[in-house]
């Protein structure tokens, strides 16, 4: 039988990144493109989705339930992985990439695959930076934080104000949906919305483009398999930075 | 391959588009999907079932994909009375709303929250892995005729789904038929369950869930017929249907119309997909073709 | 994957070569087809049901291969008596009398011309396509009881063939154990059925058929996890079983043993091709791997 | 889906080859190898195994319920095909075959394949000999006919004697199981039996090597899968020739 059951795999190593994100590093590899996630079933608990931060990790923060069961595992323990899903960014030769909090996970292997001119990070504070010294090996970092204790001193979207947008034939972009809004704005406001792409959050059961609870509004569209990424331009007139649903499929503001 | 003819499509007093319906629970929670499954071609959608109280749903792994079919237990996710708005920008269109509930009160104030809002209702007596729900009624005729009373009084069409899992679903289907069906819908999900022999427990968070797609399309076409032979309401085919011929298909079994779910897994222009194969003008109407494997 | 060490298999009191049967009804018509499947690496075989009379089976078409299973209606054809002759060349060889009957008297009458013949007996209470036979009986406890009790008043290990085509289960299983029976056989066929839509009639001489295969294996993996959770005598995986993983999915869902029937189509080596994948000197013991989905 | 329902198929004529034996030609062409067999759906009535005598023919003869059934059939009727299903006969340079009665069906094909350098055609009586012309125009045909009305008077196997049989590389046999028993036992004599083969006839219900059936003693191997072509020399110490088994599985002598 050619059952896509979750594989199992087993925990080699957590690296501590920061408090409250640890980076998991699995026995298996998954062939995937940068923005693609998969749904990680922590046995017991729930299933959650996770964006790959390489071939064979992902990236977590502490969020709620399944996310800090997470945190209690180690070497040894296992998962069950389907997936990869979704459709990943936009291949591109000049990429500015822009990342908040966790969302630099889906962003490193972005940065890896060398196509990334320019990558602004942002994080609350120092040490909560993602990823700093891996990005750094690979593309020119620039900082910012909400509590300036390092780079700028401020949102990532007041770094790009002082880039030369025209010059990165795409922007990437994942990171708290409120930072995400505020980029789309400013984009907006420079009229290149429609070369900016968003790695959305939504609230996912299946994973697989099925039960209808990652949909957005007004188009209908399945953030798990049209999406996780979509273009600054389709998420406009969105609920984008305006709502999201809870598991019940209420609507939940942001 | 025999093909119809597109004429007007009423089954059991609600008007449709076409043949084909996005089946309860798939792409149905918000009305923004349920839009774009009709502008994708669906000549009807039924809701995400709709019960008394808001529910999270069951604790993942919910679906997982197998060889010919999906195993799922979603357990009733639904934001309850609220998605009474979801469908206000749907007004006039074949919305099915599908409800459920413990009891009939409970269906009955689930239907009052809607019924002025929609084309019909389907009553979910059939998901086999909700405690108290579904199944834990749909097996039972005494509450399925007093269930689907307690919603055919508001005059609305109301169609009744059913659960293969029990001893004789004739039973069941004239028990909805004595209850003032206007239609059944046939059938909902397999009860099933896979193990991951990696892990040592069942894949679905909730052990339990339910089969559908292809694998359970031969019992989906013998439900049919049986209840074609037995009930004389309208009967609405539903259980891996993937083709044009299996539209057929089910039609000849006894089905006036059908719904389709797991296979919107492989393609989401399924409706556009079968329309484009099954009708064509200079084809059979469909009444020459239901039910005309019996006899 | 998991993998077994082969020591000494007994299950519901038949000793077998390995965990690996041969289902009742395929390759079982004759004593030579039975040693040719023993000698090909099943672990025990059942033999074809065998009833109060000979019988011719149903009007073909009979057997049809689906997309991933088969949908068979038989009809029970069998010699009857006379087929005691083609298992004295078995003699001391684990087979298994699948046998079949009306009602006690006569179960306890067919049992009578094999007791000194075979290992065991399986009722096949559970046929969903032979009128007044199987599923007709296998769906009412009482009848299940008795005619259990019938067959296990002579001391033979006997074990009862679950149909899953009934509400319960659980309540079927109990019946039989409470009937003295010393395994569960868990399942056969899903009642259904398959149109061919160029023809306009079912496909199956009989109509009705059961599904086998891959198509069911989810369904019999949950029926024999809810009888691991209810019932107390061994319980033997039967539906869709394919490769040395599904039999392991099948032992920690509860069973101790399976059988196989549908995967012989594929590959009538099936049983040696299992056995390389399952067995290694160095595999767990079965006792750790059967039932450990549960808790 | 994929499935393997029958097929479909309308009768576009029907040849009356004998009084007893009818060509069905259908609208549908079915590759095969000669010796090959289809289930057909008679509809109502029952299936039952038939050879090809061509890619788009079976040739009956009446014999039962079913047989008697097609008999009614005519233009435009439907019937169900599903196969072609077993073995066929082996290839060979050199063939000899011996064709009794309606075991000419199989055979034709075999001829027309242009390896056959000789068959035997037995019946009868003149008027019950099948495919006289068409096996004339590919192939050296010699007749017998139990009256002696055409040919030599007597068996098949008397037209054997006064063949070399050395010249032969293969021998394919159908026929009548006492006919072909006959052969059978002759080809014994002369020690090349494992040059033989020899398509049997046996009740089939499923035609697909399940149900078991067609089963043969002492072997146990199935008719319709394992078969229906079978060598000389696996038959010698066989139930061939002496029992066969009807529906309900009781062996009846031949
Ligand atoms: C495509 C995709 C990729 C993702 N990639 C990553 C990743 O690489 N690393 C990572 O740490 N997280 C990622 N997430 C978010 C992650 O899935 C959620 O944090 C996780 O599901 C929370 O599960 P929980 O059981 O721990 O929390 P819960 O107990 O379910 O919820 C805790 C809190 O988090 C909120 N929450 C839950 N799910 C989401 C969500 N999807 N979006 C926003 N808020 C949510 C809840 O509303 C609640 O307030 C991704 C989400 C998606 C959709
Ligand atoms: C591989 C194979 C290829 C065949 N090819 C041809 C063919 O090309 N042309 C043709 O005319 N027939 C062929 N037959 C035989 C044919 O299948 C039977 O004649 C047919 O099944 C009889 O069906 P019925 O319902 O008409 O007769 P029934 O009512 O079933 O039986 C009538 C009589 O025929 C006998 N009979 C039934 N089936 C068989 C059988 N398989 N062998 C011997 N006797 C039987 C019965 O015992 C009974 O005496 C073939 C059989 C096999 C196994
Ligand atoms: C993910 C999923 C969710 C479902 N949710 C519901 C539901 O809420 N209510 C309901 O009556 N049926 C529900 N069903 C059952 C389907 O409506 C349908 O009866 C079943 O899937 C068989 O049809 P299919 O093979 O075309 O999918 C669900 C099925 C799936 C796969
Ligand atoms: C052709 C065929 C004949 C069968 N005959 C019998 C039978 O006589 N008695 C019985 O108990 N089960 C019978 N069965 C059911 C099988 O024993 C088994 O329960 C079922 O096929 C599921 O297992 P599988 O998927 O491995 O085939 C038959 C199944 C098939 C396909
Ligand atoms: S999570 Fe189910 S459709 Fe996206
Ligand atoms: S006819 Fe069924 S095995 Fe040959």
């Amino acid at each position: 039988m050619d059952d896509n059951l979750p594989v199992p795999v087993s925990i080699l190593r957590v690296k501590k990144e920061t408090s409250l994100i640890h980076t998991f590093v699995v026995d298996r590899s998954f062939a995937f493109s940068p923005g693609q996630f998969v749904m990680v079933w922590v046995p017991g608990v729930d299933e959650i989705p996770m964006a790959l931060s390489s071939e064979n990790t992902i990236t977590v923060q502490k969020a709620g339930d399944a996310t800090s069961a997470m945190f209690n595992l180690g070497k040894g323990d296992k998962l069950g992985i389907r997936g990869p899903f979704g459709n990943g960014f936009a291949k591109g030769e000049k990429l500015l990439a822009i990342a908040g909090g966790v969302g630099a996970a889906p962003l490193l292997p972005l940065a890896r695959a060398d196509c990334v001119m320019t990558l602004l990070l942002g994080a609350r504070t120092e040490n909560e930076l993602l990823f700093v010294d891996q990005l750094d090996e690979c593309t020119d970092v620039l900082i910012a934080t909400d509590d300036g204790s390092l780079g700028l001193h401020g949102f990532v979207t007041s770094l790009m104000d002082d880039l030369n947008l025209g010059i990165y034939d795409r922007i990437a972009v994942c990171g708290p949906e409120m930072m995400m809004r505020a980029v789309l704005a400013r984009v907006e406001e420079k009229g290149i919305a429609h070369k900016t792409e968003f790695s959305l959050h939504r609230y996912m059961k299946c994973g697989l483009g099925v039960c209808g609870s990652c949909c957005i509004d007004p188009s209908g569209l399945r953030v798990c398999r049209d999406g996780p990424v979509f273009s600054g331009d389709l998420l406009l007139k969105s609920e984008f930075g305006h709502y999201m649903r809870d598991a019940s499929g209420r609507k939940k503001p942001l | 391959m025999v093909q119809l003819r597109l004429g007007p499509v009423t089954v059991g007093g609600v008007v449709l588009d076409n043949h084909l319906l996005l089946a309860a629970g798939i792409l149905g929670t918000t009305g923004s999907s349920l839009a774009r499954m009709l502008s994708l071609g669906a000549g009807g959608v039924v809701t995400k079932s709709i019960g008394p109280h808001p529910k999270d749903g069951h604790a993942g792994p919910c679906l997982v994909v197998l060889e010919d079919g999906l195993l799922n237990a979603m357990g009733l996710p639904n934001p309850s009375k609220e998605f009474a708005d979801e469908i206000t920008s749907l007004a006039k269109k074949p919305v099915i709303a599908s409800i459920f509930g413990g009891d009939p009160a409970e269906f009955a104030l689930v239907a009052s929250w809607f019924k002025d809002r929609v084309a019909g209702f389907e009553l979910n007596l059939s998901c086999p892995h909700a405690e108290g729900y579904g199944a834990a009624i749909g097996t039972d005729p005494a509450l399925v005729k007093s269930c689907t009373h307690a919603v055919s009084v508001t005059g609305v069409p109301t169609w009744v789904k059913l659960t293969p899992n029990v001893t004789d679903i004739t039973e069941i289907g004239k028990a909805a038929e004595a209850g003032g069906a206007s239609a059944l819908v046939a059938i909902n999900t397999l009860k099933a369950m896979r193990i991951s022999t990696g892990m040592r427990r069942p894949v679905l968070g909730n052990r339990y869930g339910g089969l559908s797609g292809s694998a359970m399309f031969p019992v989906a076409v013998r439900c049919v017929y049986e209840l074609y032979e037995s009930c004389n309401i309208p009967i609405i085919g539903c259980g891996g249907i993937a083709t044009a011929d299996n539209v057929i298909e089910m039609m000849m079994a006894g089905a006036s119309a059908v719904e389709i779910g797991s296979a919107v897994y492989n393609e989401v222009k399924v409706f556009e997909i079968i329309k484009a194969d099954l009708y064509r003008k200079e084809g059979l109407p469909s009444t020459e073709i239901i039910g005309c494997a019996h006899g």
